[in-house]
């Protein structure tokens, strides 16, 4: 290794940072990613939190990763595996070994690889790298530490706070590397800390520094070139990851819906951002109460929906069990409710970091009677944007309510973004009982097109009625127990849901649409199964890709689309659900499986072994 | 007061469900009346309920209604509430829906002092599905789900919501109409969350366990209908009454044992320290009367109008006034 | 009509009581389907109540009616439609104007049939049976009130107490009119009245009258004989409906595991009765919390299963909605416990007292992650006792939650059941840790034939232990992120209840096994399905029948026994929730569909209707 | 206590997860301690949680252990004891996983009044999901899920407890290693459902919400430590007191303002109405101290007894003893 100074041209490059929970490589990792985008990256990220709780300083626990994949064109995934590492203590590089490419570059802090540090991280010997038989890679050894403190030594800094800042020297360091002007970086910083000035001061020194030490350093190793997009959407961009796109997309859907935004909700990991970040959100009049528990999140939404707002609650899995009987209310009284599901792996409390697919089933039958409710699942970090927009659309449209999806990975993962023009949006239009029907309106008075009863909204003069839970007539809406009645709510309640097919897009295939096999996906697991088939036809494996974000009802060309292909496999982060979802509608379609349930997402080298074997399987 | 609307306005047509002799049927006419004197339009009152007999009720009211879930209404009040401040909401609720399961809730609304009226109906016992013991059931009652007696002590309704720090809280008996229609006016008038206890009597199956109390004959020299800034006067002679000694009540007769009227303890609804109100609330027959009438009625921040404060705090010192605001409001770059 | 005595000899009849809910409809039912049962008969009864609220006297609503069929040999329903209907009051007669066999008879109360009586009953005319168009029926009109407080005026009883006693005199014209001793009568009487000597005379005396009405009456009709069944076996029976069975079950489950009953439930419709049959069995040490709600239902009974009992939770729908995320965490804790649920109309509150078998799907999946449970149905009321000790055995030897689905219908329906010799039920066996493998025990080792873990009770010294709902490494039980180890564990779940099916008993194929067509059922509907294939066998129309008890795992022949099947017709009250569970299962097994959501059960007739078409079907 | 064990064998070698500096090792570390000295064995010990940082404590204890979902230990403790009453049953919460989620089994174990310990390590946020308020946060408290304060009052949770009729509520501070154990070893002596209020340190979120009271230098001065049968006597010099004016406590100086110590109120913790602890717990500076050990100790009938008593009285009176002889009581015939 070590040899001198080579500039690679790169199209796309995976960037790790890691280290301690204390040592902000979300910070750095964050940063990086921004500037990155900004210079004309296309970007995804990946924060990789060790679980909630906070383990002991230098253990294997305490890691706390940020992931970033930069490219010059359209980058879905945050990447499988690192073409540099940033390990900042053993431990760091200990628990990241098997995300590691061949030759790739590693950094490590000497000053945290003392023995007690290699202890900490459960090493026996003295010499980590060959421990883990880590032997093709790159290592640039700096004392990151002690070299961060040197720097700072005139700012009259505690040494706490010092060393706080060998972050930066580390950001530093991979600026160099990638041929980053740190300059593009003291704004983050100013931004950061504005009401320290003297901290602000240290962590631009210490970036410097960090980028002086690999310019001038004679430790020689490859250095990155990323080729930046060149032609780019016009318009402003931004950097999003999924839970705050999901608010947003609510916000948006509140502006074009003319209704209030409400949000009821009971913290939950990983969808707690999404209560911060609407909570944010008084300057736009939104309101959130956060609940005693998630029922209560729930129910103040149903509460607030009556009442003519626009209504949501988020949760993760076990906070959309303790939903499925509210759910239920809604679905019976006919009102528009968003439910946001960020999914997590399961089962109970399970894995409440890591990310999974194994809430479909729930989502879709997980209350009791026959309840159907309109499900969708977002498939990036950006599109939560869409999909949360989309779900209040036909949340309030259709008068039902509507179950995101989304998942640990794409909520907290995030790319760039061009920032929406909400004009060119679809409208939404709540179908509130026009004065012209006064006269024979009934509560469960419906548009017969769309099955969709009209909304009277308290505090509207000559609408007054009362609804509930109870089995209605179908045509004057007060309770009934006629057995016949309850066949026909019965049906039409599904009916109502079913229609919704006429009014979301169909879908479309990716990839080599005339292929012999088609990979099906739902939700998260779109950039991982893009790349990979893209990769795959990239190199003249012709396969097809098409990927479901309406899962029910499904888009109306579903079987016609499935109907095309020889082989069809469903991939999913769980054991199989979408796929048995697939079979019960469509019993005739031959469906192979490809599933994985370990809390992580797909890698894209796994699917295309994968999808080769299928291609050669006869 | 000067009301525009008459109990008529606040009536439906709907066939009224319960058992003939239901206690429900005078909190209803209660609520008719009290709402035509309140003057809120039938169009601005939305009345929530969970699940049980007494649940049933917003279907007889000509207002907007959501009869929900069991053990909900607190949750789903909440939210109207919030969402619409504008609106009056009213949550009806009984002993096992408040607070068998729906005491979280209900505490929880109670805490934040949201801007409802919560009337709660206590027969003792869940009458929907006919007769099991409630949160609030003696012990040793004996009921299909206690066939040898319950073990467990009941709430006192009131206890627990001063618990849970509650401003108002009154307690009537359902066949005094009159009380009980002032207390629901009281309550609405109140901003913040309104409790009114209300001993109701199931015929079917605890028929009487108000008896002792609620009994035309006996009813004034058991019961105290606390008025306030008025003496705590009881009895069929309206010559008993109550005093403090140390930290306990005492039922004292006015000439005997030398006390006089002035010996008498004051009503004051509006305390802010709880405790006289905790204790009042917490009085028991045959040795002091039960307490009857607005027991508690202080003012305090109320929820959902916080919501709106901050709001408007918020939104003066903002140049945040649409999504396109906000998403120009972050970290963006151009792309030319 | 009213021509003279003759005497019918049919192989079953179908009798339906009904009144007002003060008229003492149910009594009569069931003191007389007791009587036909001592006398030999096959009994299948089932009440009919107006929902949970009281209703005005005479008013449609209020309408309270009781089912019973008796006859020579195995009676599987109550019925669809009555050969005798006895008609209280107006109401009672319009209600159940669809559900009378042509020429049946009607006995009505004269004294009740008044111009105010029929207003109550929404009649417009004063003639009840031209407004209803019931032409074939005989009438036998009897003013049994003034009668009976005519035949007691003796007795020194106010008016209300003499008039309760018509439901007696009522009783009595049946017997007559089928030929019933009524001194059988006589020791339920006392029985009931013990406590009060004058009114056990006085219902005694009506009794009487009424039979003695009937046999001095000239207003002749059809009398009726039943054969009793020459040949039951031997051995001593009761009459029982599906909740009581459910609670016996259990009992008897505790009993032979050896293992305290614990219930912890709250009350709701139609499952309260489980509850309340349970607290009696206070002489059995039966222990029943009833909780705040429904979560703490099946949280204190996983509580109790932690601490070593065979520990259930009882609810109904929107209660299953609420335990699903405590569910979860039994599944995750794999600890024992049974969760019934008697399901009702839905969605949400839907209709309380109405049947349904809509909760399939709820079961299967109403929860977050990948959790497998056992699910297990019962097909008639008896069985319900088998069901529930299958389900308690299933959950106690392979410490996982089973959800046993009843319905309203088998749970309050009743029939006559042979008393269970406990000797020859199978044995229970909770997997407890043998000393033997102290040294090498963790909290989650596993039988590895079963994946069953073994249980560590506490109070047992040397296997302290600390479990809990996060993922666990699979050898040392402890808390674990790891990736690969999700997998296992996922995997080691869900096998660890697909093994159970080498436990269950196969389907056994009912009817012509060698037709081409097969009748598909699960759970509550196995006597009408049973009855409407045995009637077209018959009548020479082959046709086969299989009932699922076991829904998850399904039995291991299952796959075989569809296969041979040419039509398969999959007939369950709801929208098709078992045929999508099959299809997920056997997509190449192609499945029609018989579907009703109507809170009643199928009627026999229908069924013969559909499956006569499908069979002339091409 | 004359136990045979120490607090090793209620350990376990689990690595702590927990913060460095986190209050919950002190609280650890003291039911080590408390459990050696009760003299119950680890295999007779279960200790129950839900979710939060301060559940996590069972994976550390050397007994029998369950941690289970968000805010039902209450409800798994319940169905813990009453299954077995031989155990020794603890459950561990947080503010959020009791007061929040889990309040409505918190107050019906309170009133049903089962024997279990109830540690609640009270932060006032909600730690384990990285810092949002809580029920017990105060109003205008900055988190991050109420970036511009939050706009509700907490419970206080001593009132919450009394008024789901506590019979044993005590208050100790994380810093205060012996008060605690002490507070822990008498609530396991207590039969009933005992509550112990920990105010915790979170170094991460909430670091110092409760320094004014548990500083060394001042705790004396601002806090008061009950002791039964003690005069309610605190401050650095032991010179300050507690007395009632009316229905107020006031804090006086022994010696200044003509008070004496005969002035000063007595601690009974043992009185039947809680009037006198409801006032002890509400106490808050600067006015007054806050009120530190066993607030609250009243014997009453526990459920899980009155099950077990419920059952044996049943049995005495029965022929029924088993399956067959339930069988045979019915309305049974016979086909031979
Ligand atoms: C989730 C759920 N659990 C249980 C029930 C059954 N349930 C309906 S009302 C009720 C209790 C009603 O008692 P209360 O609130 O006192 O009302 P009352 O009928 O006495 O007026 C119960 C247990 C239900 N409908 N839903
Ligand atoms: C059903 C459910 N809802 C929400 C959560 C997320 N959650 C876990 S712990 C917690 C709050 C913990 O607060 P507290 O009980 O005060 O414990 P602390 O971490 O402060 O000790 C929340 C909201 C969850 N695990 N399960
Ligand atoms: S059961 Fe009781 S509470 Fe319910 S309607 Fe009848 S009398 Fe009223
Ligand atoms: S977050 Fe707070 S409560 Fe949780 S472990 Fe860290 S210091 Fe303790
Ligand atoms: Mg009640
Ligand atoms: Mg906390």
């Amino acid at each position: 290794m070590n040899e001198q100074v080579k500039v690679k041209e790169l199209d796309s490059v995976v960037i790790r940072f890691s280290g301690d929970s204390g040592d902000g490589m979300q910070l750095v990792g964050n940063i990086f990613s921004n500037l990155a985008a900004i210079l004309g990256n296309e970007i995804s990220t990946f924060p990789d939190y060790p679980a909630e709780m906070r383990a002991p300083q230098g253990s294997l626990a305490g890691v706390s990763g940020f992931q970033v994949h930069l490219g010059a064109s359209k980058v879905l995934t945050p990447g499988d595996k690192a073409d540099v590492l940033v390990a900042m203590n053993p431990a760091a590089l200990k628990v990241n070994k098997n995300f590691l490419k061949p030759q790739c570059v590693v950094i490590i802090d000497e000053d945290s690889f003392t023995e007690n540090d290699l202890k900490k991280a459960l090493f026996q010997t003295n010499d980590p790298f060959q421990e883990l038989d880590l032997k093709n890679v790159q290592v640039i050894s700096v004392p990151i530490t002690s070299m961060t403190k040197a720097g700072l030594e005139s700012y009259g800094l505690d040494n706490k706070s010092a060393v706080r800042c060998k972050n930066m020297f580390a950001l530093g360091l991979i600026c160099w590397l990638f041929n980053r002007p740190i300059d593009s970086v003291t704004p983050f910083l100013k931004k950061k800390f504005s009401k320290k000035e003297t901290i602000m001061q240290a962590n631009i020194k210490a970036l410097t520094d960090g980028y002086n030490f690999g310019a001038n350093t004679h430790a020689t190793v490859t250095t990155y070139h990323i080729e930046t997009n060149e032609h780019p959407k016009k318009g402003f961009y931004t950097d999003i990851n999924g839970n705050t796109a999901t608010a947003y997309g609510l916000i948006a859907a509140a502006e074009k819906s003319g209704l209030p935004l409400f949000l009821g909700s009971y913290p939950i990991t990983p969808a707690t951002d999404i209560l911060h970040e609407l909570a944010k959100r008084k300057d736009l009049g939104v309101k959130t109460v956060q609940c005693e528990d998630e029922i209560s999140g729930i129910c103040t939404a149903i509460g607030a929906s009556f009442a003519g707002n626009l209504a949501a609650t988020s949760t993760s899995g076990p906070g959309l069990a303790l939903k499925g009987e509210a759910i239920g209310l809604a679905v019976m009284a006919e009102i528009p409710l968003v439910i946001v599901d960020v999914q997590r792996g399961g089962p109970s409390t399970g894995l409440p970091t890591k990310t999974e697919q194994s809430d479909l089933m729930q989502a879709l039958y997980g209350r009791n009677g026959e309840s159907p409710v309109v499900v969708i699942a977002a498939t990036t970090p950006t599109n939560c944007f869409d999909a949360a927009y989309w779900s209040s659309k036909l949340a309030v449209e259709h008068m039902t309510p509507v179950i995101l999806l989304t998942d640990g990975f794409i909520a907290n993962g995030s790319s760039t973004w061009r920032i929406p023009d909400l004009n060119v949006y679809p409208s939404i239009t709540p179908p509130f009982v026009p004065d012209s029907i006064k006269d024979i309106w009934k509560p469960y008075l419906r548009n017969e097109d769309t099955k969709v009863r009209y909304w009277a909204v308290p505090g509207r003069e000559g609408f007054e009625h009362r609804i509930g839970g109870l089995e209605k007539d179908y045509t004057t809406g007060v309770i009934s127990t006629d057995p016949l009645n309850h066949q026909i709510m019965t049906d039409t309640r599904q009916e109502k849901i079913d229609k919704i097919a006429d009014f979301i897009p169909e879908l479309k295939v990716e990839g080599s649409v005339d292929s012999d096999i088609l990979v099906v996906g739902w939700g998260g697991t779109y950039g991982h199964l893009s790349s990979a088939v893209n990769s795959m036809n990239a190199s003249g494996k012709k396969i097809a890709h098409v990927h479901f974000e309406f899962i029910n009802p499904l888009p109306k060309n579903t079987h016609e689309v499935l109907s095309q292909y020889k082989k069809i496999i469903v991939c999913e982060l769980n054991l199989g659900q979408f796929a048995g979802y697939l079979r019960m509608k469509y019993p005739e379609i031959r469906i192979d499986q490809y599933n994985k349930v370990q809390g992580q997402p797909f890698m894209v080298s796994e699917l295309i072994d994968r999808f080769t074997k299928l291609m050669e399987e006869k | 007061m000067n009301s525009q609307y008459t109990a008529k306005d606040f009536k439906n047509e709907q066939q009224i469900k319960w058992c003939p002799g239901c206690g429900d049927f005078a909190v209803l006419n209660c609520l008719h009346k009290a709402m035509s004197e309140i003057g809120v339009a039938p169009a601005d009152t939305a009345v929530i309920s969970g699940i049980g007999c007494s649940s049933r009720l917003p279907y007889y009211m000509g207002t907007y209604g959501f009869h929900t879930i069991h053990g909900r209404g607190s949750a789903i009040a909440t939210g109207v509430k919030v969402a619409n401040p504008a609106l009056s909401v009213w949550q009806i609720t009984g002993d096992g829906d408040c607070l068998a399961i729906g005491g979280n809730h209900f505490i929880h609304a109670v805490r934040r002092n949201i801007d409802i009226n919560i009337v709660l109906l206590n027969n003792k016992i869940y009458g929907l599905t006919k007769g099991q013991y409630s949160p609030t059931t003696e012990r040793g009652y004996v009921t299909k789900s206690s066939p040898y007696g319950t073990i467990e002590d009941p709430f006192n309704p009131a206890e627990l919501a001063f618990g849970a720090r509650a401003n108002f809280f009154a307690r009537t008996i359902d066949v005094d109409l009159p009380s009980t229609t002032e207390c629901m006016i009281a309550a609405a008038a109140h901003k913040g969350t309104a409790v009114i206890e209300v001993l109701q009597n199931c015929v079917i199956f605890t028929d009487g366990i108000h008896k002792y109390y609620s009994d035309k004959e006996n009813r004034a020299d058991r019961t105290i209908y606390l008025r306030q800034g008025e003496k705590m006067i009881f009895g069929k002679e309206s010559n008993k009454g109550l005093v403090l000694q140390g930290l306990d009540l005492k039922a004292v007769t006015i000439g005997e044992d030398g006390y006089t009227i002035d010996d008498i303890l004051t009503h004051d609804a509006t305390l802010h320290d709880p405790t006289l109100h905790c204790k009042l609330a917490a009085m028991e027959g045959p040795e002091l009367p039960l307490a009857l009438g607005i027991i508690r009625n202080v003012e305090g921040i109320n929820y959902d109008q916080a919501v709106v404060d901050q709001i408007h705090r918020v939104q003066a010192n903002t140049q945040i006034k649409t999504f396109a605001d906000l998403m120009m409001s972050g970290n963006v770059w151009e792309v030319k």
